[in-house]
């Protein structure tokens, strides 16, 4: 999928996107762009629609409008329907990891099964070999000696570090996180912070949701601020949370940064 | 089903199987009685292989209607209202109802003493619908789902009477010898019991009657009375 | 109490058990079928298969047990429908417990969070594999639990299906009774068989609960 | 097979005092086994180990044997020895057997309000007893209704047993006009009707009962 | 019960109190003093046992070896037993309001039934007068126009709010508040703070065990930080916060403060 495309398209296209849930209009025309090897944050109060633009990313919401593009390919295909549109989003999401706020790891699995599961079923990948990638991505995340627990004795941080591992071992073009920290302890947040930093530095492109200002300033090349559903303004994050254009902008930074500081 | 279908097949017959000395389990689990040994000499007379099982009384009525069983030979009374449903043969034997009492119970003579007492009676047996379109507002009745409930009902004092076929009494006291007595009230009902069968089989109806006449004739019948209801019985 | 009475009749009762045990079980194994294809049919998109479904559940849960028994044995032939009477109560129960068993199941199957189908579904697993692999062994250990009591209440109702001629043990018990007149031994041993019978389905239950849920309790 | 539905029609009045005779036992029953299971649970979970263990014995052989052998044992067995009349057998029966499940329902649910409620309820000042009945009891009980409600459908359907002891519900008319009619198919047809329709209504109120205390939980 | 004593007496005091869990000593030996009107924070990290420690005050948690003081009262009483150390522990905690991480509002009760209950059944205040009381209280929180709403329809913050008001209307001594705000967004941290902010103004006496280390700054009187069930230090705010004397609270804070600023 990936080779027949030139370099410079970018790897999330998201054009003019409108999402309604009955009366409530949660997506009002949405436009991002997200390139190739770089990290874009979302911020915004909560309710303003974050998680249903990444949800609709990953097509877990139906967009009512307007398109949005993998790597040139694009994802909601009101045209295709049934099997055929059901092999087409299951070969799209294969190319895109998924990082939820409850990490959803699958309890009945133990940690690696966890991560290899995907590979295994849906590449065919040998067990071996699916087993070695496997203790390669939970080393990678810390925790190579937890490969035979099962997700109920993990800590928060640990979950998510093997969410995270999971959505790796698909290999996948973009990683998305919803507010991936938002349900851990404070002294869990880091050690999940640094992994997502580690995955920064090897230039995997990624669409970041979050409530942790400071994170998002370090960490992103751009930053989105929403609200109410619409994009109220997107610039680098340096600017962004120094001295951003708009005032709803300026407003909700001064709150939260003044909560946390 | 008719005649040549059973022939092809089995001739099922049903009775009630808690009918003692009728109908009922011996302790070897073998289904045994009266009417079992009516139904066996029938089927040898007409010619057919024979399997007799039995199923509660709900259950007898449903299968007769809906034609499960070719014929019920369960010691059934032929009444008017009946013969609407299934068709019945010609008699087999002939039951009459008694009233039975505690052994000390003495203020029953009559059927006007039943008034304000409990009177039992079993269901399906045409004693209980005696008891039921008689007793109106005058005694109260209660209707148990075979004898043996019923005699533990009268003996333990849940009813002060019972209405009963006397033969089955008879035989239980002879086994269990409980504490009670047949007082005399006067005339009863008596309704010939006969074979029911689904309606509209006039050549299983003709082969019924025949092999009635046959085993009355060569002295199977009076075999089987002298077997279960006791050495010289006339219940014709 | 007459102790060689019950001595005497054990084998009977045993052997009456044994039919409580054989109707009980098969109409568990096929009332299985039935639920699965239940839930199946109420998955379809087209709204009238849903609704046969949900009205036949409907029905067979809002009608007396023995009332479906003696409609369908006593009935059934004058349509051309003869079945022998263990047939029928399998048949019968099989498809009564089905309808309990298929609410049962669907029950476990919506009691797994929707998280779980979410993150399969966006690692790229397709409809079937995400219930196959990732909800099923899920619900499997709520689903082993109410079935698990399915299969209690269809050992204790197949008492009923006396009502059909099958000799099982309770009405094996009521025409012993018809003729010994002992009704305290004869039930106090009947009960004894259900409780041991019970006892056994409660204890293959809880060992597949064990298994199912290894990964809790570990 | 042709029906003939007169038969109904003349018995009806009988079929119908059957029903109320029915719908009393109903009444009587869930009242009993809902308040009872609800003691059995309380005293299970919180009140005394000793006195738990008879009680569990108790739900244990209701819960293990069927409801017809129980009736004919409390019916038959025990009248060798006390004479309870039949309509009290089965509002006992019923009542017992229901009260096991009941309770085995209350058990999951006390158990399932979170520690933090006790503990919310005794820091301010609660004490054990008065934890249970202002604070637990009241949630478990809003989180049984979904199950109470299944039990007690089962339970108004499990009142045709009562037939077999001669408690004169509607089953019990109807075999008497049965056995006289000898129309048993239209019978079974129209009490099968009326038990639907009684428990659509009473899925109806569970519904009901449901959504009123939904945002309760 | 108050006031046969001095206003001197402190109003909690902690004295040698030990508390183990199985093989693990969770307190080993804390000693502290809350006095009349002071507002105490404690700090540490996770495990370190401080909510081990605010519950043993409310005697939650039974301690094993030394002696809690509520204004003077001992709290625990390992000589009593049965009924009557229930009758002297009830007495008690209606004295302490406390307020939990989970908040713990009886969901089915409504908002004012939960404030209220309690001086109604606890105090057989007059029905009438307990409304007023518990309106008042609800307006305190800033809930008044909710008091009717049944808890599983509030957010987060509006809960932890009416838990307040809750532990409140039994008019307590003391308040124990265990990380009142960590389970909540961080938008709605911020309303729960300004309740507690309002009490410290009242001049409530309050101990308060949390991770938010601004907050813990800007409205305490007195700090304490505690590691593996010990007291490592405590003094002012001021200085545990800028210049603390311990290098494990030093290094406990750098974390803290360097991810959240
Ligand atoms: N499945 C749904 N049905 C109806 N409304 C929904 C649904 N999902 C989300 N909403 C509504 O859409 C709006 C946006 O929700 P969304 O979860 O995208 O917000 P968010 O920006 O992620 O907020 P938060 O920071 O709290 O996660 C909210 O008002 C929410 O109530
Ligand atoms: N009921 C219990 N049984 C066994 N161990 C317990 C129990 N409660 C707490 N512990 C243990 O006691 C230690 C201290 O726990 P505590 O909850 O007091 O820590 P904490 O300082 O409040 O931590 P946090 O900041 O995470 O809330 C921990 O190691 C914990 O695992
Ligand atoms: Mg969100
Ligand atoms: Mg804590």
């Amino acid at each position: 999928m990936s080779t027949e495309h030139q370099t410079d398209t970018p790897m999330v296209e998201i054009r003019n996107v409108h999402k309604r849930f009955g009366d409530l209009e949660v997506l009002k025309g949405i436009d991002l762009t997200v390139n190739r090897g770089k990290i874009v944050s979302i911020i915004g109060p909560s309710g303003s629609g974050k998680s249903t633009l990444l949800r609709s990313v990953n097509h877990l919401e139906v967009i009512d409008q307007g398109e949005i593009l993998l790597d040139g390919v694009r994802v909601n295909r009101p045209d295709m329907n049934g099997l055929i549109f059901e092999r087409h989003i299951n070969h799209i999401r294969q190319n895109m990891g998924m990082v939820f706020q409850h990490f959803n790891l699958f309890p009945h699995l133990s940690t690696i099964d966890n991560v290899t599961l995907g590979p295994r079923k849906l590449k065919g990948m040998d067990k071996h070999i699916a087993r070695e990638l496997g203790m390669e991505l939970l080393d990678r995340v810390g925790l190579a000696e937890k490969a035979a627990v099962f997700p109920n004795h993990l800590s928060g941080g640990q979950k998510q570090r093997v969410a995270i591992a999971r959505a790796l071992a698909m290999q996948p073009k973009v990683m998305l996180f919803d507010e991936a920290t938002s349900a851990l302890d404070p002294e869990l947040v880091e050690e999940v912070n640094r992994v997502m930093r580690g995955l920064a530095e090897e230039h995997m492109t990624m669409l970041i949701v979050t409530h942790e200002m400071t994170f998002a300033r370090d960490v992103s090349d751009w930053a989105m601020f929403m609200d109410e559903g619409v994009v109220v303004e997107e610039c680098t994050p340096e600017k962004l949370f120094s001295n951003p254009d708009q005032e709803r902008t300026c407003h909700f930074l001064r709150k939260h940064l003044g909560d946390n500081h | 089903r008719e005649l040549d279908e059973i022939r092809g097949d089995v001739f099922q017959v049903v009775n009630s199987g808690a009918y003692p000395p009728f109908s009922f389990v011996d302790t070897q689990g073998n289904l045994v009685g009266f009417d079992v040994d009516i139904a066996e000499a029938l089927a040898e007379k007409m010619g057919v292989e024979v399997n007799v099982q039995s199923s509660p009384w709900n259950g007898i009525i449903a299968a007769m209607v809906g034609g499960r069983f070719d014929a019920c030979i369960c010691s059934m009374s032929d009444t008017e209202e009946r013969r609407q449903a299934v068709d019945f043969s010609d008699p087999y034997y002939s039951a009459g109802l008694s009233v039975w009492v505690q052994g000390s119970t003495d203020d029953i003579n009559s059927i006007d003493d039943f008034a304000g007492k409990t009177v039992g009676s079993t269901l399906g047996e045409t004693g209980n619908q005696w008891a039921v379109e008689n007793g109106e507002g005058k005694w109260r009745n209660q209707t148990f789902q075979g004898l043996p409930s019923m005699m533990n009902g009268l003996t333990t004092g849940r009813i002060d009477l019972m209405i009963a076929d006397d033969v089955p009494v008879l035989v239980a006291m002879q086994e269990n010898a409980p504490d009670i007595k047949m007082v005399d009230v006067g005339e009863l009902p008596r309704w010939p019991a006969a074979i029911s069968i689904q309606k509209n089989k006039p050549e299983l109806l003709k082969a019924l009657n025949t092999a009635l006449a046959e085993i009355k004739a060569d002295g199977t019948y009076q075999a089987i009375v002298d077997k279960w209801i006791g050495e010289g019985a006339n219940i014709e | 109490m007459d102790f060689n009475l019950m001595v005497e009749v054990t084998p009977l009762l045993l052997k009456a058990a044994w039919v409580t045990i054989d109707v009980s079980a098969r109409s568990m194994f096929f009332g299985f079928f039935v639920a699965c294809g239940l839930v199946f049919l109420q998955s379809f998109r087209f709204a009238p298969i849903r609704w046969f479904a949900r009205g036949y559940i409907s029905v067979v849960r809002g009608t007396p047990y023995f009332v479906q028994l003696l409609l369908v044995f006593y009935g059934g032939p004058s349509i051309g429908f003869r079945l022998d009477p263990i047939t029928c109560g399998i048949f019968v129960g099989a498809f009564n417990i089905g309808a309990y068993m298929s609410e049962a199941i669907r029950g476990s199957i919506e009691s797994v969070d929707n998280g779980q189908t979410e993150a399969a579904r966006s690692v790229g697993f397709g409809k079937v594999q995400t219930m196959v692999s990732i909800i099923l062994p899920q619900a499997a250990a709520l689903m082993i639990r109410s079935v698990g009591v399915l299969a209690i209440v269809l050992v204790k109702n197949s008492s009923l299906v006396s009502i059909i001629s099958v000799v099982e043990l309770t009405y094996q018990s009521q025409r012993l009774i018809g003729s010994t007149y002992k009704p305290l031994e004869i039930f106090t041993l009947s009960a004894l068989m259900y409780i041991v019978i019970v006892y056994a389905v409660m204890g293959i239950i809880e060992l597949a609960y064990r298994r199912a849920t290894r990964y809790t309790t570990q | 097979m042709e029906f003939d539905f007169g038969p109904v029609i003349t018995y009806f009045p009988t079929l119908l005092k059957g029903l109320g005779v029915g719908s009393l036992v109903a009444i009587v029953v869930a009242f009993m086994s809902v308040v009872g299971g609800l003691v059995v649970a309380v005293i299970s979970v919180y009140i005394n180990k000793v006195l738990s263990w008879p009680l569990r014995f108790f739900i244990w052989l209701f819960m293990t044997t069927p409801l017809l052998l129980q009736l004919y044992f409390l019916y038959f067995g025990l009248g060798e020895w006390i004479l309870i009349p039949a309509i009290l057998v089965g509002i006992l029966g019923l009542g017992f057997h229901y009260m096991a499940y009941n309770a085995d329902i209350f058990i999951a649910t006390i158990k399932s309000v979170s520690d933090g409620q006790y503990e919310a309820s005794r820091s301010l000042g609660f004490g054990h007893g008065a934890t249970i009945f202002y604070i637990i009891v009241p949630q478990a009980f809003i989180r049984a209704i979904p199950q109470l409600g299944n039990n007690m459908i089962l339970m108004v359907k499990d009142t045709s047993v009562l037939s077999a002891i001669g408690v004169a519900e509607v089953v019990y008319a109807s075999q008497y006009a049965i056995s006289v009619t000898f129309r048993p198919f239209e019978f079974f047809i129209v009490i099968a009707l009326l038990y639907y329709v009684i428990n659509i209504f009473m899925e109806l109120g569970q519904a009901w009962l449901e959504r009123q205390t939904a945002y309760r939980r």
